[in-house]
């Protein structure tokens, strides 16, 4: 039996090579086939292999004589890394089934294979990585490969300010993150994880590292306000790639988070734990509150992950606070919450992308207003879709709401807590994480209903076409695991009990052995979920009332012309469209957070010109924090450069300043 | 020769050559300030005589060779061709004014000296003076360089910082190569000097043709 | 033996539950007419509607897709569901522990979800009109619900509503301004939610200021049967949660006989009946508001809930 | 150890002399180019053997240790991959018609010049010959950049021969304040005085004040060819007039030279106890080039300036390194300073092609170059990211190992620092996204020149990057530990 981190790194290794095949290949009709092909089955492997480890408790160490040459690249396999290996091939491997059916409309192969493969490789490296050289190669690498896919339609000029934007924040991240090992491995330079996991840190180092893991995991997973460049660059990327960015790789920020903060840095104080918990609240209500205002189906998703970040973020502010206070159960209880909804989004997310991705190839266009009534065009998608829509909506039977659910019942515990701050913020928080749960309901209602329902908005939409096998296969596929996650929870949950019991010393009480599988977190007359009667009861339920209805009462059906109020009009313009779906809410919310206004531009009397409603809305934290940030940088260019454009005379007064400048300091000095 | 008359004199010919650096500075006429500059060389050759005499380093005459004739004549005289010839304005342009440029001059000098001599505490006297007049001469060569805008008048103000090395030079004792670097230094010079003609830069030292005077520089698309 | 007993309870309320939504809703218009001196239709108006609607052929717009025909079942199975998981006259039933309150609240998502949609299925101006509403009301509605519901896991120490009611029927609970608020939050929520007066107005048609009704407008025949029936339910639903947590006294302990269970179906009757009543008299005593006060008084509502939560803290330590 | 018949050190001078003598003399490009490449693979030759023949004990004016073979075996290695580099692209200058035959021959001998005035510098064990020999280099740069006789060219010229010629004499003036502080007590007079492997010794005995007062000199005189700001006005200029084969030489080597120049000089300074640490005036001229250099990045409109102001923005980066001195920051400052040159020339490389096919330097004529030229593209691009400091190249390496050191010591100036390279990657990748990427203009013909050194370079620097060879890892450690 080989070491599973052998195996792993192996067959990391061969995705690397897919890559560099795939340069080579990358221009033949087959290409696309075989890339997605080796990049699925390699996937599945290892995926394999990471399940097995994380149930079967393996775990490995690798050193190879590669990276920072006095310490060589160490790669780890424990059960966090085995659980996050999960997560990222679980999307890997329906990214490539996806890639194989979608991969094939792509216009430029050539710029996608290469770099599909090396993102998968880095994502999965990173996860693997022990050692902060490796950590951060694999991290920036995961990047790189994710931004040259950003640019695959780069004649967009919005893709590719998408792509500055983001590779400037990745760079922000990765420097951030390295400050944060610089300061952990001291200046001796213990850039092994084990060397840090065992120096001791101050509690100045604690604090200064756990702010700079917020800055550099936080960007990269759209914590608020470091999210600009998400909605940015996860939808200019080709779908299934959006998928992964969204579904997955979000979620290796996150796990540098934990490995970070719950694993090296040692015990952070409670503190540490409100601040998660009110960026954590904000980017959750921020993040839909954007979904809600979008019309672009897939900027709409990104968004919409920027909530999903939130909301576990959240709960691993609860596992922090929990966890310094010494309460382990409690800690594992929100650190489940938040793993297993880092399961469910990247399940739902990469549904919902292959779902905008297959739209997109019917339709060839993200707008919203131009789309509609798809579900007749594209009846699988739709039901996917439909799937994914319900489950991120935190619907039960589905597997959203088991980890929202898990997330509250840790939110209940927090009276226990020690700090009034956090009693008093544990609550609000909570309120504020209904807030966007229920917006995100809402969010998707508009979603599904204005880009599948109603009636074609657009010709293309009227003539879309239900997309091939591999894609409808990836996205049913997930659909299933949605909700086979959300009606057997228990099975996931004492998954991650050795995650949990690895990072915050506890874990949930073993959920095997409940009576008809239920989900019990602290004891049964408490709380207690399950998924499997909820589905049964409403599936039975709704079975029954169909069957009877049909059977004793009538099952005729005629079809007509809608009804409308007795004012139906063919014209599919007065439909509701996105935009005013969102009215309410933009009028609710939105005039606070977008200082959203709606004026109504009359034309003077007389001249026939149509009314218009004009919505003006502001993004505040794109306008608060980085358009001056930008303006200031732009400003010391602009002044600096002055300095390309004087006489040589003056040239040499800055050489004889300098000089009579360190003149003057040699003889002040003593 | 007693000791302290040797030093007096070296000492006198070294200030003298920082004397005729503020003469430079004071001038705002060109052809007084090539006049000048044909004294600084003067002085020099002087200073690097007596050097060679006290040193007992015949070598030295050479470079004080090379200062007479090639300073203190040849080149005065080819630029005093290069401003005819290229009719540039005989007013020196001063970015700052004489008086103030002045001030800054007995700053420059001041600071050479704290800094000298703080420096050599134990060193030999002879040197340390040397090393803080030459300090001088290069500073206020320096400045005159950077408070004129006329090419020639900043050609003047390089070789008088030039001047300034070859004093610090010859006033190390014993050191090597110094013929060598003065011959090169006076080449590059010369470069500079058929640079100016070659060129036809008339008054501004970095625009190297009469039409392009306020061309824009640089950045062009 | 123990099984079949706890089967048959629990089948029990199911039935009960759904024998008895449409005459709480006969019930609850009966009232209001009297209020307004009407005769009102008679208490089984309801029954008889559901019957000749589930007889009649059901219409389908023309491009109403298959989603359109699924949701009248699905949105009456979850709210069944839902409402079969709220202790009504016993407590601790077989399955009370499949769903703990806030699942419950989820599942009513789900029927809402799935509801809204069918509103913008057939395309027309008056299901988005509707949908669009509605989100937006429950966008505040849920999150105050929950925050109500921390108040009372709070006190009682769990979601499971078996639990919350008894540890609310034992004495050392008494009277706490906490309680009060989640009450009133509670009771705002619950208006909201059955679309009542002042929030919608179940019995209107006038177009522009409908909220549900907008939503199942293109509804008809069997499809407007379930999803009237699911409106029943829910209101049931609601006014049992109420009395189950703030008027828990008489309910039917866990494996109590069947003279318990009598006496605990007999007082829950009555506590419906005066819950009905007092709804009645509400929403005869109150204007409907415009749409966009619908906002401030369930932002009222989340404000409540979030007090009372915090205050629990201050009134006493937990 | 192997026994040659001719003396490395001595080889790697003499060839170029004798190849400049030969190309000077005769006539036609082809034969030359070649006859340069040959030169100065021969040289390379002699650099390599430098590793496996004995060490001559050190002259009064040669000699080699563990520092110099380093810059050696590099400025030789980069002279000959732009010699390659050079033979095809000249061509296509001569074909356009911006140079003439004469020129071309002119070009070729100055060009063995240089590579000797660098070399030179690099194996002089005397600070007078040292200084002789960079401002050879210096001199001949000068002619190599106003070659092509435009206007803007000699301007180009002329600006960095003023610059450069004050640069020299304070430079000259800090070798005699060196001369002055070690003689005559300590070492002696004459010759001997200058001789560094004996300054070295009794450093400790000098005039601390003096040294000082040299450093000072030193520093702002070779940190003029350095290109630190303030003193860098010359080098965008310099290289984006100026030939490209030049340019890439410009940035990959005579910087390096003269910063191998003011290294001596620290370990000279350091080795003398009561002097001034030399480190606080470096970190802070590397820290103001940097962040300079980083917001200039932003405005360029020629592609060739703006990666000569990358050049300042890493020479910053690489002085800094060394001004923080300690193991882990000299090692990260030698790593940078090979993986710059790599890559900065492998840039230039890219660039030269980039220009020649498309006829123009301007960014804003160049777009959807992946499009158009999709190997030429992505090799650009492969080197921005290298020389933005991102992985897996090896800039990152060296970066990594800079900022986490610098932080667990000085967080103040490691936050300078990330704030530098943060501010000149959104810069770099501003440009050159707008110039791989967008839609695509420009001719479409094919690329004549060749590619082999462009990728040579990227190869080394993405298995650097990756992969360090052990032997090379303890040479640098043991030349990290030298720089103190």
């Amino acid at each position: 039996m080989m070491e599973p981190a052998t195996i792993l790194l192996a067959l990391i290794a061969v995705l690397l090579v897919t890559a560099v095949a795939a340069v080579a290949i990358a221009r033949l009709p087959a290409a696309t086939a075989i890339v997605y092909g080796a990049c699925a089955a390699v996937s599945a492997v290892l995926l394999a292999v990471a399940v097995a480890a994380l149930i079967g408790g393996r775990t490995g160490q690798l050193v190879l004589p590669l990276g920072l040459p006095w310490l060589g690249a160490h790669f780890r396999l424990d059960s966090l890394s085995a659980f996050f290996l999960t997560v990222v091939n679980l999307g890997g491997a329906a990214a490539s089934l996806y890639g194989l059916g979608y991969g094939r409309h792509e216009s430029a192969p050539h710029r996608v294979l290469p770099f599909f493969a090396a993102f998968l490789a880095g994502m999965n490296l990173v996860v693997v990585a022990a050692d902060a050289f490796s950590f951060l190669l694999s991290w920036e690498f995961m990047s790189l490969a994710s931004w040259a896919m950003v640019l695959t339609h780069h004649r967009d000029p919005d893709n590719a300010r998408a792509a500055l934007v983001y590779l400037v924040m990745a760079g922000f991240g990765t420097m951030a993150l390295l400050l944060a090992f610089g300061l952990m491995a001291g200046p001796g330079g213990g850039y092994a994880f084990e060397a840090m996991r065992s120096a001791a840190h101050a509690p100045s180092t604690t604090v200064l590292v756990f702010a700079l893991m917020l800055l550099g995991a936080g960007s990269k997973a759209g914590l608020v306000p470091l999210h600009v460049w998400l909605p940015l660059a996860h939808p200019a990327a080709p779908s299934h790639v959006s998928a992964l960015m969204s579904g997955v790789m979000t979620k290796v920020a996150v796990y540098g988070f934990l490995r970070v903060v719950f694993d090296l840095m040692g015990d952070p104080a409670w503190w540490a734990g409100i601040v998660l918990l009110a960026l954590g609240g904000a980017t959750a209500v921020l993040g839909i509150l954007h979904a809600l205002m979008e019309r672009d189906l897939k900027r709409l998703l990104a968004y919409s992950t920027i909530e999903n970040i939130g909301v576990i973020f959240v709960s691993l502010g609860l596992a922090l606070a929990f966890s310094a206070n010494a309460m382990a159960w409690a800690a594992a209880l929100a650190l489940t919450a938040a793993l297993f909804h880092v399961l469910n989004h990247a399940l739902f997310k990469s549904l919902l992308f292959f779902g905008a991705g297959a739209v997109l190839t019917a339709t060839a266009t993200r707008d919203m207003e131009r789309l509609g009534g798809l579900i007749h065009r594209m009846p699988v998608t739709s039901l996917a879709f439909l799937g994914g829509s319900a489950a991120i909506s935190a619907l039960p039977p589905f597997n959203g709401f088991v980890s929202e659910w898990l997330a509250f019942q840790a939110i209940l515990q927090s009276p226990q807590l020690p700090q009034w701050g956090l009693k008093i913020l544990v609550p609000a928080v909570g309120g504020l994480l209904a807030l966007a749960a229920a917006l995100a309901a809402a969010a998707f209602v508009r979603a599904f209903g204005v880009t599948f329902l109603g009636r074609p908005r657009s010709p293309a939409s009227g003539d879309a076409r239900e997309v091939d096998r591999f894609s409808l296969a990836a996205m049913l596929a997930l659909a299933v695991l949605c909700l086979l996650v959300g009606i057997l929870p228990g099975f996931v949950i004492d998954a991650l009990a050795p995650v949990t019991r690895a990072l915050v010393g506890g874990a949930m009480p073993a959920q095997a052995h409940v009576p008809w599988l239920s989900v019990v977190p602290v004891a049964e007359s408490r709380s207690s979920y399950n998924g499997l009667l909820v589905f049964l009861f409403i599936a039975a339920s709704a079975w029954l009332a169909a069957i009877l209805v049909h059977r004793f009462a009538s099952h005729e059906l005629r079809r007509g012309p809608a009804w409308d109020c007795g004012f139906p009009d063919p014209s599919p313009a007065t439909q509701y469209t996105a935009g005013s779906f969102a009215q309410p809410i933009r009028r609710v919310f939105g005039s606070v957070v977008f200082q959203a206004r709606e004026t109504v531009a009359m034309p003077p009397p007389g001249d026939t010109a149509p009314a218009r409603l004009v919505v003006e809305m502001h993004d505040p934290i794109w306008e608060r924090l980085y358009a001056p940030i930008a303006a200031a940088v732009d400003f010391a260019a602009l002044r600096l450069n002055r300095l390309q454009f004087l006489t040589i005379r003056r040239y040499l007064v800055l050489v004889f300043l300098s000089l009579v400048f360190l003149l003057a300091v040699l003889a002040l000095w003593s | 020769m007693n000791g302290s008359l040797t030093f007096d004199i070296a000492h006198m010919l070294a200030g003298g050559l920082v004397l005729v650096s503020f003469m430079l500075l004071y001038q705002d006429r060109l052809y007084a300030l090539l006049n000048v500059y044909a004294l600084h060389a003067l002085v020099l050759s002087l200073s690097v005589a007596w050097q060679a005499h006290i040193q007992g380093a015949p070598h030295l005459y050479v470079t004080a060779a090379i200062a007479l004739v090639f300073k203190a004549i040849v080149i005065p005289m080819a630029l005093h061709r290069i401003v005819r010839r290229l009719g540039i304005h005989r007013d020196i342009e001063a970015v700052v004014g004489v008086g103030r440029t002045m001030l800054a001059g007995m700053g420059l000098v001041a600071l050479s000296m704290v800094v000298m001599l703080r420096a050599t505490p134990e060193a030999d006297p002879l040197a340390r003076a040397d090393l803080a007049f030459a300090l001088s001469v290069v500073l206020l060569g320096l400045l005159v360089m950077v408070t004129r805008r006329n090419a020639v008048s900043q050609v003047v103000g390089f070789m008088a910082l030039e001047n300034g090395l070859v004093l610090a030079a010859t006033g190390a004792r014993g050191m090597p190569l110094v013929v060598e670097i003065s011959v090169a230094f006076s080449i590059l010079i010369a470069f500079i000097v058929i640079g100016i003609f070659l060129f036809r830069i008339r008054e501004r030292f970095d625009t190297v043709d009469i039409g392009a005077l306020d061309q824009f520089r640089g950045e062009r698309r | 033996m123990e099984l079949i007993h706890d089967l048959i309870v629990q089948g029990a309320q199911m039935m009960a539950v759904l024998a008895l939504a449409p005459l709480l809703t006969g019930f609850v218009r009966k009232v209001k007419a009297r209020l307004t001196r009407r005769r009102g239709p008679p208490l089984l108006q309801p029954y008889r509607d559901l019957a000749r609607l589930l007889r009649k052929e059901a219409v389908l717009a023309e491009n109403a897709s298959w989603l359109f025909r699924v949701s009248p079942y699905l949105v009456f199975a979850a709210t069944w569901v839902a409402a079969a998981l709220v202790p009504t006259f016993a407590v601790g039933l077989m399955f009370s522990w499949t769903a703990d309150l806030i699942a419950i609240i989820a599942l009513l998502g789900s029927a809402r979800f799935f509801l809204a949609l069918a509103g913008m299925d057939v395309g027309t101006s008056f299901g988005g009109i509707g949908a669009s509403r509605e989100v937006m009301i429950a966008s505040l509605a849920e999150p105050a619900m929950l925050l109500t519901v921390f108040a009372l896991a709070l006190v009682a120490g769990s979601t499971q509503l078996s639990t919350v009611a008894a540890v609310l029927a034992t004495p050392e609970v008494g009277l706490r301004v906490s309680l009060g608020m989640a009450l009133i939050a509670l009771v705002m929520v619950a208006i909201a939610e059955n679309a009542r007066i002042p929030v919608d107005n179940p019995a209107t048609h006038l177009e522009l200021t409908m909220v549900h009704e907008a939503m199942v407008l293109e509804y008809s025949g069997r499809h407007l049967a379930m999803i009237e029936f699911g409106a029943s339910l829910k209101l049931l639903l609601y006014l049992s949660l109420i009395v189950c947590i703030f008027v828990p006294w008489g309910i039917a302990a866990p494996g109590a006989g069947l003279g318990a269970l009598a006496i605990g179906a007999v007082i829950w009757l009555a506590k419906l009946a005066v819950g009905g009543a007092l709804l009645a008299l509400f929403e005869t005593s109150i204007a409907k508001m415009r749409v966009f006060r619908v906002p401030d008084f369930l932002g009222a509502a989340l404000m409540l809930g979030l007090l009372g939560t915090l205050l629990l803290f201050v009134s006493r330590s937990l | 150890m192997i026994a040659l018949p001719f003396a490395p050190q001595t080889a790697v001078l003499v060839v170029p002399v004798v190849a400049a003598a030969v190309l000077a003399a005769l006539p036609g490009y082809r034969l030359t180019a070649r006859i340069n490449v040959l030169a100065s693979l021969l040289t390379l030759l002699a650099a390599l053997s430098l590793f496996v023949t004995e060490r001559p004990p050190a002259g009064s004016y040669l000699f080699i240790d563990d520092l110099n073979i380093v810059f050696i075996v590099l400025n030789t290695f980069v002279g000959f991959t732009a010699s390659v580099f050079s033979a095809s692209y000249i061509g296509h200058e001569l074909h356009t018609g911006r140079l003439t035959a004469a020129n071309l021959r002119f070009y070729h001998a100055m060009y063995q010049i240089m590579l000797f005035g660098m070399n030179l510098a690099l194996v002089a064990n005397n600070i007078g010959l040292m200084w002789v020999a960079v401002e050879l280099a210096t001199l001949t740069t000068v002619v190599m950049v106003g070659i092509y006789r435009t206007h803007e060219a000699l301007e180009a010229a002329w600006k960095y021969f003023i610059l450069g010629s004050v640069g020299i004499a304070l430079a000259l003036f800090g070798t005699i304040l060196v001369y002055m502080a070690a003689q005559p007590e300590v070492v002696g007079e004459g010759y001997d005085a200058m001789v560094w492997t004996l300054l070295v010794e009794r450093a400790a005995t000098f005039d601390p004040a003096l040294l000082n007062l040299a450093f000072v000199f030193l520093l702002l005189g070779y940190g003029t060819k350095v290109g630190l700001a303030p003193l860098h006005a010359w080098l965008p200029d310099a290289h984006a007039e100026g030939p490209t084969p030049i340019s890439a030489v410009l940035s990959g080597l005579l910087l390096n030279v003269a910063l191998y120049v003011v290294l001596r000089f620290k370990i000279l300074l350091a080795a003398s106890p009561e002097a001034i640490a030399p480190g606080p005036l470096m970190v802070t001229m590397g820290l103001a080039s940097l962040i300079f250099a980083a917001f200039m990045l932003y405005r360029r409109r020629d592609i060739k300036r703006l990666f000569a102001y990358s050049s300042i923005e890493h020479m910053g980066i690489i002085v800094f390194a060394f001004g923080m001195g300690g193991p882990l920051a000299n090692f990260a400052g030698l790593l940078h300073m090979v993986m710059h040159s790599l890559t900065k020339s492998a840039i230039f490389y890219a660039v030269g092609h980039i220009a020649q096919v498309k006829g123009t330097q301007a960014i804003a004529d160049i777009r959807g170059l992946t499009e158009t030229h999709p190997v030429l593209g992505w090799g650009f691009l492969v080197g921005a990211v290298a020389i933005a400091g991102l992985p897996p190249l090896g800039i990152f390496m060296s970066e990594f190992l800079l900022v986490s050191s610098t932080f667990s010591t000085e967080p103040l100036l490691a936050v300078a620092l990330v704030f530098g390279l943060l501010v000149a990657l959104g810069a770099i990748f501003l440009r050159t996204t707008a110039i791989a990427f967008g839609e695509p203009t420009g001719s479409t013909a094919p690329v004549e020149a060749s590619y082999v050194p462009m990728f040579a370079h990227l190869a080394l620097v993405l298995v650097a990057g990756l992969y360090l060879p052990p032997p090379l890892v303890g040479w640098f450690q043991h030349v990290a530990g030298l720089l103190g």
